[in-house]
């Protein structure tokens, strides 16, 4: 009874403190459990490292804002990354105002960390790698660039001509594109999947946050898109990938929150079942009285 | 590494506890910090349409480019500033009836077909025990959401199975939620322990 | 129950009639014979069903154990220089020439290169054609007669009802709660909680969720129990205030309403979540009514109200959140069924004959897969062997494939 | 009266019955139709962005004007987005503007923006920490109300805690199959219930795209009659 009333009584903030807890000390004292890659993120990276040749181009999609940041942002920088270290073009395009700032910011760090690492291959920004400008009208732009994608944003992100860009030779539309990958935590992958590779055949790949991630498993199956990375941890994998191919220099966001992130699992599982422990002893009190 | 220097890093840090400070119980910081982030991020929203939209789809094809076929869409878009005036408000339904029902046309006929291509995914050739499984499960949670007959009887026990496929995807979801919402905290802590306070790499 | 069978047989029927159509289509071969026989399988043709901009070109000879490579070569009429294509290295091939034009005619020739390097003549294997643009996707015929049926059904199924019509809806499990939930609050003398959602009019749950509200508050004010609805939109505000007032005068208590008890929150998420929790161990509502769009902050108001110990029933659309809502509440009302709670509970014809017209398609696609499930099973027993079998197997993919 | 009701309800009708045949109709007329109505989609929706604009603005406004209370706070609103809005358009978004260059002589092109400073340093901290909020909310509310109250809560509790154990290296290292059990539940249960769910969903949403092109369906274009 005594127990009933402590869960009942107790502070919320206590729960909170002992979270924090749980995500910060495993930041001290790493472990670094290995782990499996799975089926749907790998699917991604044979793709990538396979099906594209030379000097083809993969578009990252940068439908998120910093809500959604901490998960999508490193499997921007890891695609980014692993398109560059096989010699492919990357183009971001964004839908949404905030993705521009995102992918601007992913450009910037992608870029400094592979010509800080290869001083013999340097990449530079409209030439291997660029952000096309921000254009509103969602399904509109994804449809306009089956047609002409020049057309569609005539410029880039930073306000230089699209026309004169080395990076966009010989790229007209859907045709020209290897790969899309479409980072987004919304129901915008819904607008990819539906326009660019229902009605223009586009091969697309998702990343997505873990909490849509249950849901797109219908869209593997059905070939609509080619694989995925689901939250902080299909990142984890893409960048344990990365590593072993030995092409990647940044600081592993994801990977070292692992640990982090098992042991705040572990601590949810614990909440749930005391929680639960206290909900039916109390329920069994009830009942007997 | 040490304690960060960057004078930019600091009013990062110091808005991130402002607002983790709402979990010890709401206050004026917390306040703050959160309608400067609506201003903030409308103010960011306008900038980036003026630079990559009014500009690039705007100003220059019709500057530059003497395109004048852009006139017709620029008068409709401008038919929007009548929010701003109560008494012409309604000027403004013509563009947005525009976007919704052009949006609407491209979108009727995709739809369909994507819909048509799930279902057309649960029509399989062969047979395996995660297949029937497939089928068995799209097959009863259809019927659970199906309306027009009472869930007795057979439909009953169908639908049964229906709702327990559907419990098994939430739980799904439910474990991917917990994980979306623990890797969120985890970017803000990796944050404030390393490019902050440089404790870790 | 006679129209609805009829229906369906029409249904049926006009697809059979599409489906043979389409097998009799022939290929329209539009090249001639040259003397090598060799020569007589390639065939080029235009590409049926585009914009007038590619040809096709393939060949179904395969070519086998020979050591040589093919070149493929194009040229516009009334130039006179060959521009090669392609180097075909594996047989059978098919390749499509895209960009071209309509007002241009083509002719391709084929020279064969052996494994030393030398390459033969040029010869023709096609008469000049152009690439003709079409006028309908053949192809997606059952697509457009789909939308052309759905639209006729929402069409129908709305009017019908319009007309005093009544069609079936099943019963919700949540909705027959309601009264026992609100009748709890009256027992205990505290009041109802009712949460529309977090969102604006434009979401078809906050509509929903308002539909629901009429008969709630009815039920409310022949309780005289108190009714307080927390809102974080001022527009949605605007009509729960309308849809309250309305209800109470209709169950004959115009006095008992009370405009205070109606308000506007704040429009920030989570700040609306914690007021909303505030009023809840404030006021310790007997029951919490929380239905509409809900995002993140969902799970703080079902939690609050899990502690106050009130009777808890929650209804979404948003499947991310209906987790929370199915493991803190009482009852849940699941997707669809919100929507099916307020047709059926505000009768109108526009939300009843939609439900109707979905309804029936979702019935249709359930018919369709059990049937081909079935199929498939006896197809698989019996050996896969009956032709009868695979070709309805194959005509109900068809239907889906576009 | 026409151009309030009838007007818009015939542009919405006309457009969209116009973009359905397209679909169906491959003749390079009606695909340079269609490439026209997409850049004037694209041009119109560039003026929808204001009703967000219009709309915020309006609300801090008439908090400010009838002083309710914390109206304080929507002068931050109001102050930092026309700071923000117009640092952005004078500084350059993603690069300096040539105005802004000039003005400040030692900036170069390939510096940071003003606005970038501020969407780096104060809008991306704080958007993504109160997103994060949410974990806390969340341990609170798996040990107060996550309760298996029913067959139906249990079997969604469990399977919850197999996919939350099974999705981290942690629980690999438990048990070296887990992960293949979660992709498992994911590929088949819980994929076949999401297809169930989508395929009524996508009815529900072309059910009322065809209404709002019939003009039965007319919320979207405000209240009023």
């Amino acid at each position: 009874m005594r127990f009933i009333n402590f869960i009942n009584k107790l502070d919320k903030r206590w729960i909170y403190l002992v979270l924090a807890l749980c995500i910060i000390i495993p930041f001290l004292f790493p472990i670094g459990f290995p782990m499996k890659t799975t089926a749907p993120v790998k699917s991604i990276y044979d793709f990538i490292e396979d099906s594209i040749p030379e000097g083809g181009v993969v578009l990252i999609g940068a439908d998120y804002d910093p809500s959604t940041m901490a998960e999508l942002h490193p499997m921007a920088k890891v695609i980014a990354t692993h398109a560059l270290s096989n010699n492919l073009r990357v183009l971001f395009v964004t839908l949404y105002p905030q993705g521009a700032g995102m992918a601007q910011d992913v450009i910037e760090n992608v870029l400094r960390e592979w010509n800080n690492s290869n001083p013999d291959n340097q990449k530079e920004l409209g030439k291997d790698i660029t952000l096309l400008a921000y254009v509103p009208g969602v399904s509109a732009v994804v449809l306009k660039m089956g047609e002409d994608i020049i057309e569609t944003f005539n410029e880039d992100g930073y306000g230089n001509k699209l026309s004169d860009l080395e990076v966009m030779k010989e790229i007209k539309n859907y045709n020209d594109i290897d790969l899309m990958v479409e980072l987004a935590g919304s129901a915008v992958v819904l607008t990819w999947l539906i326009y660019a590779n229902g009605r223009y055949g586009l091969n697309v790949g998702i990343g997505t946050t873990a909490v849509s991630a249950a849901e797109y498993y219908s869209y593997l199956q059905s070939k609509q898109a080619i694989g995925m990375l689901g939250g902080l941890k299909g990142a984890a994998e893409y960048e344990n990938l990365l590593s072993k191919k030995g092409v990647y220099w940044g600081r592993k966001d994801a990977t070292v929150g692992m640990d982090a992130q098992s042991s705040a699992h572990i601590f949810f599982i614990i909440l749930i079942v005391l929680g639960n422990i206290a909900y039916f002893v109390s329920k069994k009190q009830k009942g007997g009285r | 590494m040490a304690l960060s220097s960057n004078f930019w890093i600091w009013i990062a840090a110091i808005l991130t506890l402002a607002i983790y400070s709402f979990l010890y119980k709401d206050n004026p910081f917390y306040k703050f910090a959160e309608y400067l982030l609506v201003g903030i991020s409308i103010g960011y929203g306008i900038s980036v349409y003026w630079h990559n939209t009014i500009i690039t789809k705007v100003f220059n094809p019709l500057v530059y480019d003497k395109n004048f076929l852009v006139l017709i869409p620029l008068l409709l878009g401008l038919l929007m500033f009548s929010r701003f005036f109560k008494n012409v408000a309604y000027l403004s339904r013509i563009p947005i009836a525009f976007v919704v029902g052009a949006g609407t046309g491209l979108s009727v006929p995709s739809s369909f077909e994507f819909l048509f291509k799930q279902v057309y995914a649960t029509m399989p050739t062969k047979l395996d025990i995660g297949i029937i499984i497939i089928v068995i499960g799209v097959i009863s949670t259809l019927i659970y959401f199906f309306f027009s007959l009472e869930h007795k009887g057979f439909v009953g026990r169908v639908s049964r199975v229906g709702i327990t496929f559907i419990m098994v995807a939430f739980g799904a979801a439910f474990g991917y939620t917990i994980m979306a919402r623990v890797s969120l905290f985890i970017g803000r802590i990796q944050f404030l322990l390393s490019d902050w306070l440089g404790i870790i790499k | 129950m006679k129209s609805k069978i009829l229906f369906f047989i029409f249904i049926l029927l006009s697809f059979f009639f599409i489906f043979s159509q389409n097998l009799t289509q022939t290929d329209q071969k539009l090249f001639t014979p040259v003397d090598s026989t060799v020569l007589k399988n390639f065939i080029v043709r235009d590409v049926g069903n585009d914009d007038g901009t590619r040809i096709e070109v393939f060949c179904n000879f395969p070519f086998d154990g020979k050591n040589f490579t093919l070149k493929l070569y194009r040229k516009e009429s009334g130039d006179s220089n060959f521009k090669m294509l392609k180097t075909i290295k594996s047989f059978p091939f098919k390749i499509v020439d895209e960009g071209l034009f309509s007002d241009k005619k083509y002719e391709y020739y084929i020279s064969f290169v052996d494994s030393m390097g030398g390459e033969s003549e040029k010869c023709i294997i096609n008469q000049p054609i152009s690439p003709k643009p079409d006028l309908f996707k053949t192809d997606k015929t059952i697509l457009l007669l789909m939308i052309i049926i759905y639209t006729v059904v929402i069409i129908l199924l709305v009017e019908s009802v319009r007309k005093g019509k009544e069609l079936f809806v099943r019963k919700i499990s949540g909705l027959d709660t309601l009264d026992e939930a609100v009748g709890r609050a009256t027992e205990m003398g505290r009041p109802v909680l009712y949460v529309p959602g977090s969102s604006t009019m434009s979401d078809i749950a906050t509509i929903a969720s308002l539909n629901i509200l009429g008969p709630v508050a009815k039920k409310i004010a022949e309780y005289e129990t108190k009714l307080i609805v927390p809102n974080r939109d001022p527009i949605v505000m605007t009509v729960a205030k309308e849809v309250v007032k309305e209800s109470y005068s209709e169950a004959g208590r115009p006095d008992a309403y009370n405009d205070n008890d109606i308000f506007f929150l704040t429009d920030s998420q989570f700040g609306y979540a914690a007021a909303v929790s505030g009023i809840m161990t404030r006021e310790k509502p007997a029951t919490n009514l929380l239905l509409g769009m809900f995002w993140a902050e969902s799970l703080i108001m079902a939690e609050a109200g899990n502690t106050t110990g009130a009777i808890q029933i929650a209804g979404t659309d948003a499947v991310t959140q209906l987790p929370f809502f199915i493991t803190s509440c009482d009852y849940t009302i699941i997707g669809e069924e919100l929507y099916a709670a307020s047709a059926y509970l505000s009768r109108e014809p526009l939300l009843l004959g939609t439900l109707k017209a979905q309804d029936y398609f979702k019935g249709l696609i359930i018919i369709i897969l059990t049937l081909y499930f079935l199929i498939l099973i006896i197809s698989l027993i019996t050996g896969g062997n009956i032709t009868i079998l695979k070709n309805i197997m194959e005509f109900l993919r068809f239907i889906f494939k576009s | 009266m026409f151009i309030r009701r009838t007007l818009p309800l015939l542009v919405s009708a006309i457009f969209g019955v116009a973009l359905i045949f397209q679909f169906f109709i491959p003749h390079p007329a009606s695909k340079s139709f269609y490439n026209m109505m997409l850049d004037w989609l694209i041009i119109v929706s560039a003026f929808t962005y204001l009703i967000a604009v219009q709309s915020t603005v309006e609300l801090h406004i008439t908090k400010i004007k009838r002083k309710v209370e914390g109206w304080q706070y929507s002068i931050i609103v109001l102050v930092s987005l026309f700071v923000t809005a117009l640092l952005g358009i004078f500084g350059g978004a993603f690069m300096p503007t040539t105005l802004w260059m000039k003005i400040f002589h030692n900036v170069k092109p390939t510096d940071t923006t003003p606005l970038m400073y501020t969407y780096l340093y104060m809008q991306m901290p704080m958007q993504s920490t109160i997103f994060s909020l949410l974990a806390f909310y969340m341990a609170s509310a798996a040990f107060r109300s996550f309760r298996a109250r029913s067959f139906d809560a249990t079997l969604l509790l469990i399977t919850a805690g197999i996919v939350t154990i099974g999705r981290v290296p942690l629980g690999e290292f438990i048990y070296k199959g887990l992960p293949d059990v979660v992709e498992w539940i994911l590929k088949y249960p819980n994929m076949a219930a999401q297809r169930g769910i989508l395929i009524g969903v996508q009815l529900g949403i072309i059910a009322t795209s065809i209404k709002i092109i019939l003009g039965i369906e007319r919320k979207y274009l405000g209240g009023g009659k």
